[in-house]
């Protein structure tokens, strides 16, 4: 047989090789300049049949999850989990696979425009030099404190490149902001960790290492911090150890996505969460012969239970648990920190962690490994700074807003009055890849590309026990005549000239990131090192980021968690309505999934509905107020109105109704636009102790409007409900 | 002689039903009849024609636009669903393959039996099963997803390589549907010929051209007679069974899925059952439209045969009764948990109201007037009895398909199915059936006249006693 | 697990190759009711979306579905454990024998449910005998970008190794039977047999709490045999007799 | 009989026609040169006349015979050709082989019994025929072929038993 290999064979050895191996790419910064383009003008790696794989960083959150992107013949067809990425072990959740309607999203700004005014659809497109001319412009013709960057939570690199900008012009740092970030109250679990330990950071829950799980309102296996990493962890939980499955009870008004595979719902009534942590932190100590610490010293049992509506039984039955089991773990989040006293809430239960003597141990609580490139963990504004931001705004001092990543305009309560403050400012540019909100609302849109036709790194802020930089590069050419933010700023910047050109000396966005990387090539613990950058930033796309192999988390000192007091007074709560207002994000949609058309259609876990907003009511509350499924109610509170179909849900508590953010757009496409309500209407700027929003701090009124319309539900309501209803 | 005499022994003579009332024994000249018929298919007033253009319009939009809409768009502007995938189009379907019993198998059975009351009015019912198939058919066409491949059902060689599977009770009930069309076709035509030739030798210009076509020829020679006597007489007797395996077979598409309501062995018998109550009980309806809207058809059509087919109505309706209740308790008793909830669903679900309006139709209806005969022989309380019927059956039809396909056992997919664009088929496919048999009224004699003759020269009066008493010569 | 693999009729088809016996494990202590799947399996098939009213009216196309019911009432309730329900591939399909036209036929050499799209003629015959409610159907054309211009820059994700369905189709899930084959071929060009965890459909590889394994369950070495074969495992419907492939993990303790 | 003649004798009821079949018989004409036209089927025994021989349930048999064989090569003919397998059913199942087994030997008896029905009456035939319409009115029509000479004593002797007309046959169009 003839030796030679023929160019035949060597596709096929290649093709095998891309199948089996899944990442074929990072071959040196030549990369940089191969064009992934259509099967007309095949480019290099591209072989017609076969698929090419890429490692990048999901952006449907902030979580930093890592993906192998299958593309062939220039597209990109399917997004999967990176098994390499610490994160996600290779793990995507429904967001992260419909990330691709994203980017093939028929409703994507596609080109740099010019609104004719505010709010209007009527545009005019400009190319990208005179856009880059006026980003240059706006940066050099306005004082350095008449500009304000508002950027999201993602990417991590964008918001380092404009921290250096406005650093080098002498502007006020980049503003960072996440209606995600919003609902998880991440200022308040900083706070609580500092509070208790005397430490700064974001907490870190061992949720698999554990065998008994006491959640306070955390949505963790939905959108809360990193879903991914934390149902792995839920899966270890349960099942990770052979000889034990772990217990795990939850503790809120409504059975959430996370509450339906509780082993037990306790229906706390609203606000009273921190008290319930008290009386089982006082009963626990009791029963473990622990003097009682000053923490618990002021619960008092039977009026926690009176209060929350609970039996003290229960609490008695909950305490023996938590005070019996090997690792027990309690966690704070979701609504039981959006209240007046979440963070009280929060503090309570990191004490009653410390109480059972759980922190800095396997399965109990650490502080989240620091990312690499920071020094610390930097969380994004909470509603307070929010708010001064919107005074800002409103002062007028504000001569040009750039907005990227984030959506205020939806994600912000209304109360907040942020439309109006915008009004204010001579010029908003926008770098959204969507016509979003906050995108009508500004002069400008230069959209960036979508994530996966991005550079990027992420600074993964939790969830796995390692530090974590996702790394993320373009798997296909840019779909669009978009261009990347960065290097529209550096662009801008090399226009300015002057110290601005001279510190942001970057050819490219990917030149950026290179200098960023360089700190990490010889770093001893990584998963990869490399002589020179090159090498490097070849095997960062190729493995989808840099990590180290160690276990970085921090374990704090309990300190003196024990020793604190607290006043065991419910929350408050604002408006004389009479139910509880339960805003929650809704699990498979999150902030900004409502573009696409697959999650539209994708069930909610717990009501099975699609497409729209709903609002959760108890049966009885429903008899009382005459009021059936699909009837739309108005519901008032005292910062507005919203009017949405009733899903008459048996879990929740009779005093309380729920409704889900994600939907209610004005704009962000056809999928979103016209769909739904948001509660975030409902929400007044009111904020905990910590200044994270409030947003379960309302009281609401419920009437019926007489209209009625049907939600569309994935379960027959027939076979789930009445008389015929199944089990 | 004496002994009848004794068995009519108080009657008085005017309490004694005229044997006049009875067609074979008031005979009239063959060409009287002749005319008389030929008179009534040449005879269209205006009321006829608005009747037929308002047919016809529904005809073209109803079923010609409705169904060209559904082909371009899909099923998804039927109601199906899931887990209703087989909606209103399968009741339309299994309804008039029901109502296509009427004709062959009445008029088969009642000729396999002799009943001479059957003569004028065989071929009245017979037209209704051709034109039933018709639409049976074109409801199975609307059903399909693709139904411009509905060619691959049909077993032929081809270039694909792939025939159709017998193993699928859709193939039996392909070729069950298709030997049922085509031999109730050619027994529709066969008594024809005669009466084709009879027009034929009646009519000049096209028309003739068009009758001598479809007479083929036919003079009534002795082998012409003994040779179209032989073959209804086969097709008598064959029809029957297969009539009763259409409708079984049709029963079959519901029995051999394994869904609970469906799965029932005495389905096909129930079905049957349906179909002979629903397809008998479309007779007097028919009668009483051709009887009051054609010239001279009074004569033909009794009130005795009314009197016939509310007899057969009566104890179909009863048969109906004991399978319906077949099905009912030995699910019932047994208890099983899905079938159990099948139940509850129909008789208290949020379409109950069609379970009772069944139940009144097919056995309250019938039970209570057609026990008297009186009302037997008036046809318009007849007629309204046949179209209750009817109701009745389209109803049980509407239980069996979309109510209880709602019912399985996955509750999560129980959706309720809500009929759309088959309504308009609906409407479209009746107004096919009764455009086409207003066509045929006035294109083909209604009335066989060569069987009614036949019958009339069989039938003598005979007096006995004090009473002229109806006998019947074996001239046959 | 099926107690017997072999058709017994096989004298004469294709089952002289036997390739292996696909099967799934679904652990329902662990599926958290994320939809992560649902969407995988969709973006992997091609699944198209059907809007909010036919989505509603029962006729969301999705090949898995995620079943939850409630037991009790307030305050003692709770949602039964998750449970994702998708073709079960079963052994004895009761969908098989009633198509007309052999448009639902089984592979005999995977032991799987096969449905061919250019086969199928819409009789629905399939879907209404499938106890387990698995199929969908292409009640339009929702895949055609002459009738959804949305479709002409979202159809760019399109798996090419899957067909798009038009109306009147009847769909289901594949076991992802396009990576089946791959690994068969790869294997197959590799001169070895597929490597236990060599096939992973859509679903299983999205599944972040791990619940779903997937492969070959005539081989009592691999993880799908080993984790069906536990005292938590039961079928759907098993009194049916349909030997499904699936295996469900009882939740709760 | 090349120098015989066929005539028409039209009855204007069965008795009449009868009795002239009964004359004819005597005048000595055999059966297979009569043949009655009636607009109704006759017994033969009410005019005397052997019974028509008829085909139609051979053919019909042949073709039930014909159905059945069909419907073996659709259930287990085709299979054999495309082995595929469907629902752990049997390749070469029975009871859906009896099921198709029963509709087509039906369709098959039926079908054929129809073609029977025209090929053994030589229908249809547009050929001209010897017919008078008034037949259909009820009138018997026997036709009969008689020696050219003795024409006249045959239309004497059926006339006075009642014949309507005794004409000399004339094939005509229909």
């Amino acid at each position: 047989m003839d030796k030679k290999i023929s160019r035949r064979d060597f596709l096929k050895v290649a093709g095998v090789g891309a199948a089996t191996t899944a990442v074929l790419t990072g071959c040196g910064p030549a990369s940089r300049y191969v064009t992934r383009q259509p099967y007309t003008k095949m480019p290099e790696y591209t072989y017609n049949g076969l698929s090419t794989y890429y490692a990048t960083t999901c952006r449907e959150c902030s979580a930093g999850c890592g993906l192998i992107v299958r593309t062939m013949q220039g597209r990109a067809l399917k997004a999967e989990g990176n098994q390499n990425n610490p994160v996600n072990l290779g793990k995507t959740c429904a967001r992260g696979q419909t990330t691709l309607e994203g980017l093939y999203n028929p409703d994507r700004v596609t080109d740099p425009i010019q609104r004719d005014s505010r709010g209007s659809t009527i545009a005019k497109k400009m190319d990208w030099n005179s856009a880059i001319q006026v980003v240059a412009d706006a940066l050099s013709k306005n004082k350095p404190d008449e500009i304000a960057f508002l950027m999201g939570l993602a990417p991590d690199h964008l918001f380092d490149l404009v921290t250096d900008l406005t650093k080098a012009i002498g502007a006020a740092a980049p503003i960072r902001f996440g209606a995600l970030g919003m609902f998880e109250a991440r200022a308040t679990l900083v706070q609580a960790a500092s509070d208790m330990f005397g430490q700064e950071g974001l907490p870190f829950f061992d949720i698999g290492n554990a065998d008994l799980v006491f959640s306070f309102g955390a949505n963790f296996l939905e959108t809360w911090l990193s879903p991914v990493a934390q149902t792995r962890g839920y899966s270890q939980l349960r099942r990770g150890n052979p000889n034990r499955r772990g217990y795990f009870v939850q503790f809120e008004p409504r059975i959430s996505q996370t509450g339906a595979k509780a082993d037990e719902w306790i229906p706390v009534k609203p606000g009273t969460e921190a008290l319930v942590v008290l009386a089982i932190g006082r009963l626990v100590a009791e029963a473990n012969n622990i003097t009682l610490p000053t923490a618990f010293s002021n619960a008092d049992v039977n009026a926690a239970a009176a209060a929350a509506d609970v039996s003290v039984d229960t609490l008695k039955h909950l305490a023996s648990l938590f005070a019996s089991a090997r690792r027990p773990l309690a966690i704070p989040g979701g609504a039981a920190l959006g209240e007046s006293n979440g963070l009280q809430t929060a503090d309570a239960v990191l004490a009653l962690n410390a109480l059972v003597g759980n922190i800095g141990k396997d399965g109990g609580v650490f502080l989240s490994p620091v990312a690499p490139l920071t020094d610390a963990y930097h969380r994004p504004a909470n509603l307070k700074e929010m708010s001064d931001f919107v005074d800002l705004l409103k002062s007028g001092k504000i001569k040009v807003l750039f907005v990227h990543g984030v959506n205020p305009v939806f994600e912000l309560p209304k109360s907040l009055g942020l439309e109006d403050a915008m009004s204010k400012v001579l010029q908003i540019i926008s770098f959204s890849s969507f016509p979003d909100e906050t995108a009508l609302q500004s002069d400008y849109v230069f959209p960036d590309h979508h994530g996966l036709e991005s550079w990027g790194y992420q600074k993964v802020a939790t969830g796995t026990s390692s530090s974590v930089l996702s790394g993320a590069q373009p798997v296909i050419v840019p779909f669009f005549n978009t261009k990347a933010t960065a290097d529209v700023l550096l662009a801008a910047a090399q226009k300015i000239g002057g110290t601005l050109a001279s510190t942001l000396k970057f050819t490219d966005e990917l030149a950026y990131i290179q200098s960023k990387l360089s700190t990490l090539i010889s770093e001893p613990d990584g998963f990869f090192s490399a002589p020179e950058i090159n090498t490097f930033t070849a095997s960062f796309q190729q493995y989808g980021g840099w990590w180290k192999t160690t276990d970085n988390r921090v374990a704090p000192s309990a300190g003196d968690a024990l020793n604190k007091t607290f006043n065991t007074s419910a929350a408050q709560f604002n408006g004389d309505g009479d139910y509880f207002f339960l805003p929650f994000v809704a699990p498979v949609m999150a902030e900004a999934g409502a573009n696409k058309p697959h999650l539209q259609e994708t069930a909610d876990p717990t009501t099975t509905v699609m497409w729209n907003t709903w609002v959760e009511i108890n049966p009885d509350t429903a008899k009382q107020l005459g009021i059936q499924d699909d009837d739309v109610v108005s519901i008032t509170s005292s910062a507005g109105t919203v009017e949405a179909s009733v899903y008459v849900y048996p879990a929740i508590r009779p005093d309380t109704i729920a409704m889900p953010f994600g939907q209610g757009h004005a704009a962000y496409g056809q999928f979103a636009q016209g769909r739904g309500a948001n509660p975030a209407d409902l929400l007044s700027n009111s904020t905990n102790e910590a200044g994270d929003l409030a947003f379960a701090s309302m009281k609401v009124s419920v009437k019926k409007t007489g209209k009625k319309r049907q939600l569309s539900r994935l379960e027959g309501v027939l076979g789930v409900y009445g008389k015929f209803g199944q089990q | 002689m004496s002994a009848i005499a004794k068995a009519l022994p108080n009657l008085r003579p005017e309490e004694m039903e005229d044997p006049k009332e009875h067609l074979m024994h008031d005979p009239l000249p063959r060409g009287e009849m002749n005319r008389m018929v030929l008179e009534s298919m040449h005879t269209t007033t205006w009321k006829y024609w608005t009747v037929v253009t308002i047919l016809a319009f529904l005809v073209v939009t109803c079923l010609g636009y409705a169904w060209y809409y559904l082909i371009m768009q899909g099923l998804g502007v039927s109601g199906d669903n899931r887990p209703v995938y087989w909606g209103v189009f399968l009741v339309n379907f299994v309804y008039w393959i029901g109502i296509s019993h009427s004709g062959t198998l009445t008029s088969a059975i009642l000729r396999v039996l002799k009943i001479e009351s059957r003569r004028p009015f065989t071929r009245v019912a017979e037209l209704m099963t051709a034109f039933a198939i018709v639409n049976a058919g074109l409801s199975i066409f609307m059903h399909m997803g693709r139904v411009w491949l509905a060619y691959w059902l049909i077993p032929y060689p081809n270039e694909r390589g792939i025939w159709p599977d017998f193993h699928s009770p859709l193939m039996w009930d392909f070729m069950a549907i298709t030997t049922y069309l085509i031999c109730s076709s050619l027994y529709l035509y066969l008594p024809l010929i005669p009466d084709l030739a009879m027009v034929r030798d009646r009519s000049k210009g096209w028309v003739k051209t068009f009758y001598k076509i479809f007479a083929i020829g036919f003079r009534g020679t002795e082998g012409e007679w003994k040779n179209l006597h032989l073959a209804m007489n086969i097709f008598a007797f064959a029809i029957i069974p297969v009539a009763f395996s259409v409708h079984t077979i049709v029963a079959w598409d519901f029995a051999m899925a394994t869904r609970p309501g469906w799965s029932s062995s005495v389905l096909g018998p129930y079905f049957v059952a349906g179909a002979l109550l629903s397809g008998v009980a479309a007779v007097p309806i028919v009668l009483f439209f051709v009887r009051s809207t054609m010239k001279n058809m009074k004569y033909f059509l009794r009130p005795e045969h009314f009197d016939t087919v509310g007899k057969m109505l009566l104890i179909i309706s009863m048969g109906w009764a004991y399978f319906y209740f077949n099905d009912y308790i030995v699910p019932w008793y047994a208890g099983d948990k899905w079938e159990k909830i099948l139940t509850l669903f129909i008789e208290a679900g949020p379409q109950a109201w069609l379970w009772y309006l069944m139940l009144f139709c097919n056995i309250v209806v019938p039970w209570s007037v057609l026990w008297r005969k009186k009302w037997r022989q008036t046809p318009w309380l007849m007629a309204i009895v046949g179209i209750l019927i009817n109701v009745g059956m389209y109803t049980e039809r509407y239980i069996i398909v979309p109510e209880m396909s709602t019912i399985n056992r996955m509750p999560f997919t129980w959706h309720i199915y809500i009929p759309r664009v088959e309504v308009i088929l609906t409407i479209g496919t009746f107004a096919l059936f009764l455009l086409l048999y207003f066509a045929a009224s006035r294109i083909l004699p209604l009335i066989p006249n060569w069987e009614v003759q036949e019958g009339q020269e069989g039938h003598i009066l005979r007096k006995i006693g004090k009473a002229k008493i109806p006998t019947i010569s074996q001239i046959d | 697990m099926p107690k017997e693999l072999k058709s017994p009729t096989s004298s004469a088809n294709t089952a002289q190759d036997v390739q292996g016996i696909w099967g799934m494990v679904v652990d329902q202590d662990l599926c958290t009711g994320c939809q992560a799947c649902v969407a995988a399996c969709s973006m992997e098939n091609n699944v198209p979306f059907v809007g909010e009213v036919d989505a509603g009216y029962g006729r969301s196309m999705q090949w898995i579905r995620i079943e939850r019911f409630w037991q009790g009432s307030y305050p003692n309730i709770k949602a039964t454990p998750y449970q994702p329900v998708m073709c079960q591939n079963c052994h004895n399909a009761p969908c098989e024998p009633v198509c007309p036209v052999y448009a639902s036929v089984h592979s005999l050499s995977e032991d799987l449910n096969l449905q061919v799209y250019n086969r199928c003629v819409g009789t629905r015959y399939c879907a209404n005998n499938c106890p387990y409610e698995a199929r969908v159907f292409n009640w339009r054309d929702y895949m055609d970008p002459r009738q959804r211009p949305e479709l002409v820059t979202l159809a760019n994700h399109f798996n090419p190794d899957v067909t798009v369905r038009r109306r009147g189709v009847m769909e289901k899930c594949t076991f992802c039977i396009q990576r089946i084959r791959h690994a068969e071929d790869t294997a197959a060009s590799e001169n070895r047999d597929i490597r236990d965890g060599e096939v992973v459909p859509a679903c299983a590889q999205a599944c972040p709490a791990s619940a779903i394994t997937f492969g070959r369950i005539d081989d009592p070495t691999t993880k799908v045999s080993q984790a069906a074969d536990t005292s938590r495992g039961s079928h759907l419907l098993e009194e049916l007799g349909t030997i499904p492939h699936v295996t469900y993990l009882a939740g709760g303790a | 009989m090349s120098d015989s003649n066929t005539l028409l004798a039209v009855f204007e009821d069965i008795e009449p026609a009868a009795d002239g079949i009964g004359k004819l018989h005597e005048l000595g004409v055999a059966d297979e040169n009569m043949d009655v036209i009636s607009g109704i089927p006759i017994r033969p025994a009410i005019l005397e006349r052997p019974s028509a021989v008829t085909r139609v349930g051979w053919i019909a048999l042949a073709g039930a015979i014909l159905g059945l064989l069909l419907a073996v090569f659709f259930v287990w003919g085709i299979p054999y050709l495309f082995p595929l397998d469907a629902g752990g059913q049997p390749i070469y199942p029975v009871p859906q082989l009896l099921i198709i087994m029963f509709e087509m030997t039906m369709l098959g008896l039926m079908g054929f019994a129809f073609l029977g029905m025209l090929v053994d009456s030589g229908i249809p035939s547009y050929t001209p025929k010897e017919y008078v319409p008034e037949i259909s009115d009820g009138r018997i029509a026997v036709l009969f072929s008689c020696p050219k000479e003795e024409q006249r004593k045959f239309v004497d002797a059926l006339t006075k038993l009642g014949a309507k007309s005794v004409e000399p046959a004339e094939a005509r169009q229909l």
